[in-house]
């Protein structure tokens, strides 16, 4: 069994949604996602009996283009991530009364096969493709199925749709350009390559404009806040929860590798960036009186925090980077559910039109609690080893990295603990707000499990991760 | 050269079938007729043969070409059927037109001697003048007709310039001998002369900037079918033939003239793409959608490897979105005065299908994997890049960035808007002609190298 | 064997605090109370356990190894235990008063309709705290460290639909939190310098010395940042402020975690890491000059707090400075001996001033209270016997430990003990009168209070007995000149410490302490029995004595300087920067866009124009190709 | 027979019908009446036609000659066109004013 | 007179009559002159033996198209000077485009000139109506046909603009 079998799953599943028709499509959807996940763990199994689930196929002979994947342990994770991810966004969805749902749960399964892909790819082209196949699906999302202001969603994501491609495309560049100097575009060719430092420097310069914006990195996360305001909340957990993870994976499997001298050269600048970006996003997160705007500026902290730490070209780093971005993923989406539950109660996202929820549903206020001082990187938690691999991996290049990224645990404490105060406590709303379903908990308890047994016991994903990983940091260290 | 006789008196029959008053058997028998002359076409396709003094000289890239015309064509009539519903006493004379217009495609990008290129042409460029100014009651369509015929003339004037410069130089005016003259002994100036006056005139067909001016004004005024056929048809032909011309009169490559062709070319692409952004029009917006491919076809003269290739994959991408692009834009524009973008207003809704095809062929020219366009750009872009024009895949990446903005205002008018008035049912022929614009663009995308490697 | 019980030990608060928190609300009150008081007890059993088994074999800590956590280039980080002299010392207090002040909250919170939450934030406190000093590496510690921290401000925000308790807790977090940082910070540093966490190997690094002097400089450094995590979690300048706000929590909560053992972690993890504290003498001036002054300061905003439980946390500031000093001065001991005094009759007197507030319905201004002597009177006794000890009375646990500090201070620094000194008799002045306020005079409350006024329950009360009972014994464990808890902790100290022989100084020392209290006792009992003073209204006060009642206005400062440029930053940055970034972006747009509409201009739609482009154009080629 | 450019020489015949085909550039810039627009069209085509037998005459060589046929019927062919629509619009305005041709534009 | 005077002659007359065709004001003149300028180019065709082509060039310019454009002209009823008066900018505009492309194609010739000394001269018979018959339907036959297309297009196209539309209700 090769790591086809998921892309097909997701892909076909995707037309069986559309054709299931509206009422049935949240079933299948889900029943289709839990396949994709269930065939991930059986890929799991296999990478750990040492059975190889790669495949390569020609694609085009000229260029020379195969259809190639290269499953390693940092593949596999973040295929896990993305299927569990989606299964449990779909789950989490089960609520809404989306019209048009079957193009809905076409699209959101079709994105998880974009991601997946992109994940898997060991081709570049076939991993550009699968990146830009990606962009689609959450484009028409955000923009049917969104709420706000119309215009203002369109202006958003117009602008989220072309500034992100207008990224990648520079990144398309550097793979034509890399494609010329080898002869293909499979990875392992181009790892093989022996750039100047001159040709790495544009290089790393095209990758980086498209994965700064994925990201997003300071300042190119403009996008961000509106972005997530504006999608529907599933398109948001799609959004924060797996497809921004792309944009970090994509730094530590091409962008370091590919180009490890810039790297090394030009390691402080994006660095610097990363972590202005951590204390940043906080800052600015203490004043916003969207729910779904403010975790969107946590959420540009805390991945500053990652692609710090996927800088610092360490072991550590990139461990504590792959560790973090599969919590943060989980986090995130239980966050972004919680405003969704309080929207579909309150219906705003105004923080100002909240508060006293917790007098009103206690078992949801614990459960939000929870997912946020994981978010806050709280220890036992999964989030705190990352975060702790991240810091101390940043310590190792200067301290005060360490420090003014650490802020991150003052001031995430800040904006989550102002923002819950004033959401969930205080004095009853007016307003009614009906407990939450056993079907909404069942998320949050997925979620919480996963946080609190990888926080306490990280091992395995440490060893899926860390053999890939160390052989990256062997390729970046080459030179 | 069996083609070009065949599609002649196709064109013929279609004349005499008005006649006999067997109206309603033209479309269909001009389709079936041409699907014929197509597998006739493709049938001797590893051929290279010349044909009555080297008048037509039949190679895989003229029968490739020449089946791609077919196939455009045979699309184009199809839409006529519907889209001349409201005339029926003129149907013959504009699939005979069509048919015409054909033999003059097939013979531009066949031709051994300059005379046959020439007249091709011409014959190109006045069913267009006619086809142009058809809307004989509607004063844009007189407009377009008119703006279309001075200008194009002029370019014509320019051509034979040209073409009288080169037979200056060489004493004759077929291809092999000039090719001969021209790599062997020495001979006037003129000659360069004359090319480069030729793809000036070729420039202009192909609405390249600066020589542009006309195609947003004419496209925007011509009846929406002959939009759909200038943008589509008549644009990779001239593109198809002034890659041939050049391969075939052009000596060496010459720095100078890359350079020049390099400056038009993202001319063409930035101002086309800039342009489009604040059009309201549809079909303006495609015209300046049009200029910005122009560009990205003229790049094809610069390359040396595969460059047929790319041109080929290129048109062909292009067309088959264009089509499946005014397949939808015929139909919603049906009774409305202007194809303002109002018009697509909640397609999304009300047409699912219609809109998904809009969708997958705008994103396609926008050039979105895994649509045939992405793959079209790509290939280009990749041989750009190995011909040392880093700079000019800088500009079309950056055009294509610009692109996506007005590309996407059509997608938001579908998906974000609702339309207040009631569409008519969509007629069966426009669907069916949008759904195989569709699958052939996720076709080629998927197995590009069917047409890629096609031209060896 | 022993790793079960030591999981047992962590545990059972664990599964204490998930009874109450899923099947609290079914199992009624009483149920919640005795699942919650006897995981706690279960825990303080098996601690009892681990102390015979260490005191019979002395020099064989117990490390119970789990499995592997946190795993880095350089070292992992396992997830294990470690039960040795400090650990098992620190356990058998936290768990034994943490069952007293269980049993104690059993009565005080049954009124409460969330009793179930409060036994189980309760539970989960201690299994954080036990994680805290049980861990045998730092980030082990450093879970608990957080966790206490997080169950603080569940805590403190118990009530949680007044928003000022919020800010409460909020506040007090995100202190802790500040501190945390510079605990996390240098926490990198040791991994750093020593290439673990693990206190064992620590403690080996550190005596190795080549080690050591190659790295001296960020020792110091990773001291400093440890001591800015202590002044979080205890409270010590500049971040103390937390500590009385968080008076807004439940009393027993006030005694548990805010007085008795989460704030005390700071005096833990300096004495655990002592090996690496003593490679950095200059960071242990600056900590014995941070506790005195800390010392020093909270006893002076003490005078004059009219809130009871404000003044007890401020009395706790200033005893927490107290340990510090005595940290700061190398003498780790005795600020465990202090710690553990404290801890009893902290604890007593914060039990008791709940028996007095649970007794008028939540009043806490003393300026309303007075006369309770013989309405509570065992609230009232207990609450002496601590308040005796507290301010150093001969011959109560107090006394001893707090002598220990000052005489070591005396030999070290004489400027150090001064300030001591005056600190301890302020100490002695503002409990009194606290006492004299609320137990003596007459009763200064509603009629409806005196009316319902009356002794509380003996599951307070019992607790309370217990509590004076140790304080008034507890300087027992460490007698001048044969100490039993210098003998126990010895195994963890490499030098020895000499014991205080009692000579001459020392009586004298003792002699001058215990007239200072006097002298305290004395101007309190002037002014509040003899005079029969109450406190002015807020309004009224003035001069130095409103500065005091304002703590110094560091609140304010501390707003004006951190939080309002803050909040001012955000809004700029959010006003201003984003809209520079997002209008930066659309740029690009607008600018493609105001080219498309000026471009239109030259699309004028006449011939004449579009030939003469056409000329132009190919003129302009015809002369690059041919005449350039 | 001599070759008659011995006596003229092919620049002058160059110069004349690049300023001939340069005049009816002129004409189509310069002047707005379509019918004389179409005319200098014409000057223009003839132009070329005469540069045409100018250069068969160098090369004495019939086929420019026969060009020159291509090109009447190519110029007949358009003014024929041309001429259609330029009274399909005076039918439908009155006018044949190029410049009220701007309803297209932007 | 020598060849040369008799080619500066015609050619004085060529570009004369054709500048005149370009300003005049009024159609009818300017078909006239245009009508001289056909002459003077038949001319140039006699002048270097092409009598053949000459004739035709009269018959199919100065016959029919001419004829056809008159014909338009008084159908239009457009025999006076109506022309608008036109604006400073685009005369100047013209004149200035006129000038560039003038100046520039003429350097550009000049440029290219080369010195050709002496002028083939095959000495056979190269243009006349025998030859070229012969080389129109032989080496030709296939452009020549192909025009046919060219004509019956423009025919269609012609009657297709001109023809009264039906349209169905």
């Amino acid at each position: 069994m090769n790591v086809s079998i998921i892309l097909i799953i997701l892909l076909f599943g995707a037309l069986a949604t559309y054709f299931a028709g509206d009422k049935l499509a949240k079933t299948v959807a889900l029943v289709i996602s839990l396949a994709s996940f269930v065939a991930s763990v059986a890929i799991l199994n296999q990478h750990n009996a040492g059975i190889s689930s790669d495949f390569i196929y020609k694609w085009i002979s000229n260029p020379n283009i195969y259809l190639a994947s290269k499953v390693d342990g940092l593949a596999i994770a973040m295929m896990l991530l993305t299927t569990a991810l989606t299964t449990i966004i779909v789950w989490s969805s089960f609520a809404n009364q989306f019209k048009n749902a079957k193009g809905f749960y076409a699209l959101v399964l079709f994105m998880s096969f974009a991601m997946v892909g992109t994940f898997v790819s060991a081709d570049a082209f076939l991993y550009y493709i699968f990146w830009e196949l990606a962009l689609i699906p959450i484009y028409f999302i955000a923009l049917v199925w969104g709420n706000g202001d119309v215009e203002e969603r369109k202006r958003a994501i117009v602008k989220f749709f072309i500034y992100t491609l207008a990224g990648s495309l520079f990144m398309l560049t550097a793979f034509i350009y890399l494609f010329s100097k080898a002869g293909s575009l499979l990875i392992d060719e181009l790892y093989l390559l022996r750039l100047t430092e001159q040709e790495q420097f544009w290089i790393f310069g095209a990758f980086f404009l498209a994965y700064a914006i994925k990201i997003p990195i300071f300042p190119f996360h403009t996008w961000q806040a509106n972005t997530y305001q504006l999608s529907p909340s599933v398109g948001t957990m799609l959004l924060s929860g797996i497809m921004l993870k792309m944009g970090l994976y994509s730094v530590i499997r091409w962008q370091l590798p590919l180009a490890p001298l810039a790297a090394k050269t030009y390691m402080n600048i994006f660095l610097v960036l990363s972590i202005i970006g951590v204390v940043y996003g906080s800052i600015v997160a203490l004043k916003q009186h969207n729910l779904k705007k403010l975790l969107a500026y946590s959420s540009l902290a805390h991945v500053g925090l990652i692609a710090a730490g996927a800088y610092t070209l360490s072991l550590d780093g990139l461990r504590g980077a792959v560790l973090q971005m599969i919590a943060h993923g989980f986090v995130v989406v239980g966050l972004f559910f919680a405003a969704e539950i309080i929207e579909r109660r309150l219906n705003t996202q105004e923080i100002a039109q909240m508060g006293g929820i917790r007098i009103l549903d206690t078992k949801f206020a614990s459960m939000f609690m929870i997912v946020m001082v994981a978010s806050v990187g709280l220890p036992g938690t999964f989030n705190f080893i990352g975060e702790f691999s991240l810091l101390y991996s940043l310590y190792n290049v200067d301290i005060w990295y360490a420090v003014i990224g650490g802020t991150t645990i003052i001031l995430g404490a800040v904006y989550m603990l102002k923002m819950f105060q004033n959401v969930m406590l205080g004095e009853a709303n007016a307003k009614p707000f009906a407990a939450i379903t056993l079907q909404e908990s069942l998320v949050f308890v997925i979620i919480i499990a996963v946080l609190l047994f990888f926080g306490l016991y990280p091992k395995p994903i440490n060893d899926l991760i860390t053999p890939a990983l160390q052989e990256i940091v062997a390729k970046i260290n080459r030179v | 050269m069996n083609t070009l006789i065949a599609i002649s008196i196709l064109g013929v029959l279609t004349l005499i079938a008005e006649i006999f008053n067997g109206r309603k058997l033209i479309v269909p028998v001009a389709v079936v007729g041409l699907l014929g002359i197509l597998g006739y076409t493709i049938s001797p396709y590893n051929a290279y043969d010349f044909f009555f003094n080297n008048m037509m000289v039949v190679d895989k890239f003229s029968v490739a070409f020449s089946s791609l015309f077919i196939v455009i064509t045979i699309l184009l009539i199809l839409l006529s059927h519907e889209f001349y519903k409201d005339v029926p006493s003129t149907i013959s004379d504009f699939v005979a037109i069509k048919i015409f217009l054909l033999a003059g495609a097939v013979a531009m990008v066949s031709f051994g001697n300059l005379a046959m290129f020439f007249l091709g042409i011409e014959i190109l460029s006045i069913a267009l003048y006619v086809l142009a100014a058809s809307k004989r009651l509607d004063l844009r369509s007189n407009e377009a007709g008119m703006k279309y015929f001075l200008m194009g003339c002029f370019a014509s004037g320019i051509i034979l310039f040209g073409i009288t410069l080169v037979y200056g130089s060489t004493g004759t005016f077929d291809t092999i001998a000039i090719y001969q003259i021209s790599h062997s002994t020495t001979f006037p100036l003129w000659f360069y002369i004359g090319l480069v006056m030729l793809l000036i005139g070729m420039l202009f067909k192909i609405a390249a900037v600066p020589f542009h001016f006309w195609a947003p004004d004419v496209y925007e005024g011509a009846p929406g079918l002959t939009t759909a056929t200038m943008s589509t048809f008549a644009k990779i032909v001239a593109m198809a033939a002034l890659f041939k011309l050049i391969t075939i009169l052009l000596p060496s490559k010459l720095y100078e003239l890359d350079l020049t062709i390099v400056v038009v070319a993202a001319l063409s692409m930035l101002v086309g793409n800039i342009m489009a952004l604040r059009q309201n029009n549809v079909k303006r917006m495609f015209a300046f959608s049009g200029i910005s491919h122009a560009g990205f076809m003229l790049s094809t003269l610069l390359i040396s490897n595969n460059s047929a290739n790319v041109l080929f994959y290129y048109a062909t991408a292009y067309a088959v979105a264009g089509l499946a692009f005014f397949a939808v834009v015929l139909y919603v524009t049906k009774n409305k005065k202007h194809e303002t973008i109002d018009a697509f207003n909640g397609l999304g809704k009300t047409h699912p299908l219609l809109a998904l095809v809009m969708t997958a062929s705008l994103l396609s020219m926008a050039g979105i994997p895994i649509l045939s366009g992405f793959f079209a750009k790509f290939f280009l872009l990749n041989e750009l890049v190995q011909a040392n024009w880093l700079v000019l895949v800088i500009i079309a990446i950056i055009a294509s960035i610009i692109s996506v903005g007005y590309y996407f205002k059509i997608i938001l008018a579908m998906y974000t808007k609702s339309s207040e008035e009631e569409l008519p049912s969509v007629p069966m022929i426009y669907a069916v002609v949008a759904v195989l614009g569709l699958i052939i663009n996720i076709g080629i995308g998927l197995a590009p190298s069917f047409i890629y490697d096609l031209l060896g | 064997m022993e790793k079960n019980i030591a999981l047992v030990l962590v545990l059972a608060p664990f599964f204490g605090f998930l009874f109450n928190v899923f099947f609290g609300k079914k199992a009624g009150k009483t149920l919640v109370g005795l699942v919650g008081t006897a995981s706690v007890l279960v825990s303080f059993l098996s601690t009892l356990f681990f102390f015979s088994a260490l005191n019979a074999n002395p020099s064989q800590p117990v490390v119970v190894d789990l499995f592997q956590w946190i795993s880095l280039e350089k070292f992992n980080v396992n997830f294990s235990f470690l039960l040795d002299q400090l650990s098992v010392l620190w356990l058998l207090f936290v768990t034994g008063i943490g069952t007293l002040i269980h049993l104690y909250s059993i009565s005080y919170m049954h009124d409460d309709e969330n009793m179930n939450k409060f036994f189980a934030y309760l539970n989960l406190f201690v299994f954080f705290m036990i994680m805290l000093v049980m861990g045998s590496n730092l980030v082990i510690l450093f879970i608990g460290w957080e966790g206490v921290g997080l169950c603080s401000y569940l805590l403190i925000g118990f009530w949680y639909k007044n928003q000022d308790y919020n800010d409460a807790a909020k506040k007090a977090f995100i202190m802790n939190r500040i501190g945390d940082l510079g605990l996390l910070v240098g926490l990198f540093i040791v991994a750093y310098v020593f290439g673990s966490l693990d206190y064992k190997v620590i403690s080996e690094g550190a005596y190795n010395t080549q080690l050591v002097s190659n790295n001296s400089g960020l020792i110091a450094l990773a001291a400093l940042c440890l001591f800015i995590g202590a002044t979080g979690k205890s409270a010590q300048i500049p971040l103390y402020t937390w500590l009385p706000d968080a008076m807004a929590g439940p009393t027993p909560v006030s005694a548990l975690i805010h007085a008795a053992t989460m704030v005390t972690a700071g005096i833990f993890m300096v004495t655990r890491m002592h090996f690496l504290f003593d490679l950095a003498p200059q960071i242990l001036d600056l900590i014995a000059i941070v506790g005195a002054a800390t010392a020093v300061l909270a006893a002076s905003i003490g005078l004059v707090q009219n809130d009871i439980k404000k003044v007890l946390a401020y009395s706790t500031v200033s005893q927490l400075g107290l340990m510090f000093l005595a940290l700061g001065l190398g003498a780790y001991e005795i600020a465990v001996f202090h710690v553990i005094t404290h801890a009893f009759f902290k604890a007593c007197l914060f039990l008791g001033s709940g028996s007095v507030i649970h007794a008028l319905h939540g009043e806490q201004d003393m300026r309303n209270m007075g006369g309770l002597r013989k309405v509570m009177p065992i609230t009232f006794w207990t609450m002496m016997i601590s308040t005796l000890a507290i301010s150093g009375i001969f011959p109560l646990s107090g006394f001893w430990s707090k002598d220990e500090i000052l005489l070591t201070a005396f030999h070290s620094n004489i400027p150090l003990w001064i300030v001591g000194s005056i600190a301890s008799i302020m100490t002695a002045f503002y409990m009194f009168r606290l006492m004299y306020l609320t137990f003596f005079g007459e009763f200064r409350g509603t009629e409806e209070q005196k009316h319902h006024l009356h002794e509380s329950p003996a599951l307070i009360t019992f607790p309370l007995i217990v509590l004076a009972i140790l304080a008034a014994v507890g300087g027992l464990i460490s007698l001048p000149g044969n100490s039993w808890l210098n003998h126990y902790l010895a195994p963890l100290f490499r030098k020895a410490h000499e014991a205080h022989h009692l000579d001459a100084t020392a009586y004298a020392l003792m002699a001058v302490a215990t007239v200072g209290a006097l002298i305290g006792i004395g101007i309190a009992y002037s002014k509040y029995i003899k005079k029969q003073e109450v406190p002015v209204q807020d309004a009224e006060m003035k001069g130095f004595a409103s500065v005091l009642y304002h703590k110094y206005y560091v609140d304010e400062a501390y707003d004006v300087v951190v939080v309002t440029p803050l909040k001012k930053l955000s809004h700029f940055f959010r006003n201003y920067f984003e809209v520079a970034f997002s209008e930066t972006v659309f740029a690009f747009g607008k600018i493609a866009n105001a080219i498309g509409t000026q471009g239109k201009v030259l699309q004028n739609g006449s011939v004449g124009f579009y030939l003469l482009a056409f000329v132009i154009g190919m003129a302009s080629i015809l002369v690059y190709l041919f005449l350039v | 027979m001599e070759n008659i450019l011995q006596a003229i020489g092919i620049e002058n015949y160059i110069f004349l019908s690049v300023m001939l085909f340069c005049i009816g550039a002129f004409g189509v810039l310069y002047r707005r009446n379509a019918i004389i627009m179409f005319m200098s069209i014409e000057i223009m085509l003839n132009a070329v036609n005469l540069l045409l037998v100018a250069f068969s005459t160098l090369h004495q060589d019939a086929e420019g000659q026969v060009f020159v046929f291509f090109s009447m019927a190519v110029a007949a062919a358009e003014v024929a066109v041309g001429l259609a629509i330029l009274v399909s619009i005076f039918r439908n305005t009155g006018s044949i004013d190029i410049d009220n041709l701007k309803n297209l534009k932007g | 007179m020598s060849l040369l005077t008799i080619f500066y002659i015609l050619a004085a007359v060529t570009l004369a009559t054709g500048f005149m065709t370009v300003i005049s004001k009024n159609p009818i003149h300017s078909a006239i002159y245009l009508v001289l300028c056909f002459f003077s180019i038949g001319g140039h065709y006699l002048l270097f033996n092409a009598q053949f082509l000459a004739l035709v060039h009269i018959i199919v310019y100065a016959g029919a198209i001419m004829v056809l454009i008159l014909f338009t002209i008084m159908l239009m009823n457009l025999n006076k000077e109506n022309e608008p008066i036109k604006s400073i900018a685009s005369v100047l505009a013209a004149v200035v485009a006129f000038a560039l492309l003038c100046f520039v194609m003429l350097a550009v010739f000049i440029k290219a000139m080369p010195q050709i000394e002496n002028y083939q001269s095959s000495g056979q018979d190269y243009q006349s109506i025998k030859v070229l018959g012969k080389v129109l339907l032989n080496e030709y036959m296939v452009p020549f046909e192909f025009v046919s297309i060219l004509l019956l297009v423009a025919m269609i196209g012609a009657v297709l603009l001109s023809k009264k539309q039906k349209t169905v209700e």
